[in-house]
């Protein structure tokens, strides 16, 4: 059933332009969004692995009707064995993103429509496009497609900034919309120069032209290629210099806007984090840009959270921060430093997706977020308090849930990869990256409740805590079973690790 | 160094980009910001264009009565012409959304400076 | 005064991207290889004879798809932009 | 030698087009560096690009600020 890789993106699409039809039509747009929503994580598990071939061209090697009468230049030449149409290629590590994506997605979606007044046609058109446009992402492996998804990424999360009413998200949607209107050209300046070079634009001919001696691999073209591409990389997923805008991008959204969109920043981060070690990694430098660019995102994003007085752009920064940890692992390239990366990658989607959640259900009851003015919440909301609690402990590294095993899976990658000095720092910002969040907690749920802080909304909806529920369950699962994730995990992580693919 | 079509073209993309990198990062007037944005996103797609170009060689279309080995052989190379065609439609929808936000802050704000909008 | 240092640093690093820009364009002139533009060539003229329009809607159909998608995304954004379909936070 | 010329236009149009003190002016002149380079791709072997691009480069995109420019203020502060 190798159809059903293309509807994992296709379907999503679907949705969105149903979805926006039924603009102002309450009780419709409910019950159609979250039955809709319910494809997401279904289809992957469905699906089978494989290729899928868009048009049905396969290589010409195997479609000898179509290259008769051909010319040697391309019969007998390695122009045979190129993929002349978009290819998506789906497998176990895909498997698992996609999955767990939906899953984020699923809730996220599911949360938008209890917690709004009105549900609205638009936010769910914006929703269902990003989360098409990022599955495409992870699953392509066509380095234009990839572009033009990006930038539907990068569209959808302005529309999701747009959608909610908080104060400044114009100013934020327009400052993100033009660093991204300087940043996505220079992507494509870098993928026009492989496309010049190795003249194709599918990732797998592209690393065999590379590999088999088609072009110099030491160049200064393919360089250049690769700065602008790793450029975009950064923005794509917030790493610095942009991690300064994409957590204000987090804070003006509705809560479950901001899950949805750090779960795009993570997996835009992975799929395109494999995609530059696939090509890059024979350059000797990669490795070290990779580590210093992830070790700079995890102090700078955790310091500044420190800093922060407002609790959204604090759990924005957070989650910069925690991208570094699979930035670290995806940077030891060794198998096993590169499947802890990617298990990080998996659970951090879901950390910051309860946190997100959680925390906005204070926003939801009160419409504050500055932690000066809140406390006393956890008289209100014993119960959401402790899921919140849960998933701090989950995100600093605490046994029984996810996160501790891929840190532990990363601490004792990077002392094998004769780093000893990375698992040290990681331990440290574990500490502080707790330490924060335990600030945050406190100034929220534990400390008297000030007198002026009015609450709005007494009953909070129970969408919110069946999502952070299901959230929590796979987390613990993950936690205690750390192989069902992994071994989905390690063929790829093998693969990459074993130099060019 | 020898001057070509190709080679001047591909420069004159290049000094594109960099004069709208110019703009949106120095200039203070957001419409001038996004001017040079659009300047940028012309400058990659030129760029793109004079990768496809063949010194000598016709248009991609197959006339009546070409041979379709000596056409093939002499005709421009379509990829990248394909690509410029999304990627024009790409750059003129971003603008219009920029150009829309732009709009309404000014309309909240009652200025275009960058410095005044965006910088807290 | 920060405004300043921010001015220096990004100007210093637009001289060196540019320079670095014109160089490796240079070197590049020499390397482009069409590839599968050759492939695109050959088998194309079976199908139709306007080479761009094939790799427009046929061998790459799915990046125009992609195109009209933002189109449609850009249209629905620029009403949001003005108002239609905002979210409020808050129960009934 | 066509070719050349049509650069250096572009070129000059776009630096000329960020230089006005009035922002229409910028928003129209924004429409010649577009058709210039629409010209080009035509003496690049590119028609059906060229055809996209005059109508986007040098149409939609002048419009499109120009509008802005009539719903915003015209001189820059």
């Amino acid at each position: 059933m190798n159809f059903l890789i293309a509807l994992m993106v296709i379907v999503p699409i679907l949705c969105a332009l149903f979805l926006n039809l039924l603009h102002k039509k309450d009780r419709t747009i409910k019950v159609v969004t979250v039955l809709l929503a319910l494809t997401l994580p279904a289809l992957p598990l469905l699906a089978n692995y494989g290729l899928h071939y868009f048009g049905g061209y396969v290589p010409l090697v195997e479609n000898p009707t179509l290259a008769n009468n051909l010319p040697p230049l391309i019969t007998d030449t390695a122009l045979n064995t190129f993929h002349p149409a978009i290819t998506y290629s789906f497998q176990s590590a895909q498997q698992l993103f996609v999955f767990i994506f939906g899953l984020v997605a699923l809730l996220a979606i599911f949360v938008s429509v209890f917690e709004t007044r009105r549900p609205s046609g638009v936010y769910a058109y914006m929703m269902f496009m990003g989360v098409a446009a990022v599955t495409a992402v992870i699953l392509t492996d066509d380095i234009f497609n990839l572009y033009v998804f990006f930038e539907i990424a990068a569209l959808a999360t302005v529309g999701i900034v747009l959608v909610s009413n908080v104060k400044g998200n114009y100013e934020t949607a327009l400052k993100y919309m033009i660093i991204g209107s300087i940043v996505a050209p220079l992507l494509l300046l870098g993928i026009a120069l492989l496309l010049g070079v190795t003249g194709n634009v599918n990732i797998t001919d592209i690393i065999y032209s590379i590999k088999n001696g088609l072009v110099d691999p030491q160049n200064p073209v393919i360089l250049m290629a690769c700065a602008l591409i790793v450029f975009g990389w950064l923005y794509g997923s917030g790493l610095p210099p942009f991690h300064t805008i994409k957590s204000a991008i987090y804070s003006k959204a509705l809560p479950s806007g901001a899950a949805l969109m750090q779960a795009f920043s993570v997996f835009i981060f992975v799929a395109m984090g494999i995609i530059i070690l696939r090509i890059f990694s024979y350059l000797p430098f990669s490795q070290w840009v990779i580590l210093g660019v992830s070790l700079m995102a995890m102090i700078l994003g955790i310091t500044m959270a420190i800093l922060q007085t407002d609790l959204k752009r604090m759990i924005g920064f957070l989650a910069v921060g925690e991208l570094g940890y699979i930035g670290i692992g995806l940077g030891l390239s060794t198998a096993y430093g590169i499947t802890a990366g990617l298990f990080q990658a998996v659970n951090e989607a879901m950390i910051t997706a309860i946190l997100f959640l959680g925390f906005g259900v204070v926003l939801y009851q009160t419409g504050i977020s500055d932690t000066r003015k809140l406390g006393g919440m956890m008289v209100k909301t014993p119960l959401v308090a402790f899921l919140v609690l849960l998933g701090g402990f989950a995100m600093a590294g605490v046994p029984l849930l996810n996160a501790f095993q891929s840190k532990l899976m990363l601490i004792q990658g990077s002392i094998k990869a004769g780093l000893p000095e990375l698992g040290v720092i990681m331990i440290l910002l574990s500490i502080v990256t707790f330490m924060t969040f335990m600030k945050a907690f406190h100034a929220v749920y534990l400390r008297p409740m000030p007198d002026e802080l009015v609450i709005k909304h007494e009953k909070i909806p129970k969408a919110t805590i069946i999502a952070m529920l299901v959230l929590l369950g796979v987390c613990l699962i993950f936690g205690l079973f750390p192989q069902v994730a992994t071994s989905y995990l390690q063929p790829l992580a093998t693969s990459l690790a074993g130099g060019i693919l | 160094m020898i001057i070509d079509v190709q080679l001047a073209s591909l420069f004159t993309a290049v000094a594109l980009v960099v004069i709208g990198i110019f703009a949106a990062v120095f200039l203070d007037n957001l419409i001038k910001k996004v001017i040079g944005l659009a300047f940028i996103g012309d400058g990659v797609n030129l760029f793109l264009i004079s990768m496809g170009y063949k010194a000598g060689g016709i248009v991609y279309i197959q006339l009546p009565g070409m041979a379709a080995d000596w056409f093939a052989q002499n005709s421009a190379y379509p990829l990248p012409f394909a690509l410029v065609l999304t990627s024009i439609v790409i750059g003129a929808s971003t603008m219009a959304v920029m150009l829309g936000i732009i709009i309404v802050l000014y309309k909240k704000r009652g200025s275009i400076s960058a410095s005044k909008i965006l910088g807290e | 005064m920060s405004e300043g240092i921010r001015n220096i640093i990004m100007g210093f690093s637009l001289v060196i991207s540019t320079v670095a820009l014109f160089q490796s364009t240079y070197q590049f002139k020499q390397l482009i290889y069409p590839g599968i533009s050759y492939l695109y060539n050959y088998v194309g003229t079976n199908i139709a004879p306007n080479m761009v329009t094939i790799v427009v809607f046929d061998w790459r159909g799915y990046d125009t798809l992609g195109e009209a998608l933002i189109l449609v995304t850009a249209v629905i954004a620029v009403l949001l932009v003005f108002g239609r379909g905002r979210a409020q936070l808050g129960g009934k | 030698m066509i070719e050349y010329i049509l650069m250096i236009v572009t070129i000059l149009g776009a630096i000329l087009a960020l230089m006005q003190r009035d922002l229409l002016k910028a928003a129209i002149l924004t429409g010649v560096p577009g058709a210039a380079i629409a010209f080009l791709y035509q003496y690049l072997l590119a028609p059906d690009v060229a055809l996209t691009q005059a109508i986007v480069g040098s149409a939609i995109i002048p419009v499109f600020f120009a509008l802005a420019v009539y719903k915003t203020r015209r001189v820059e502060e």
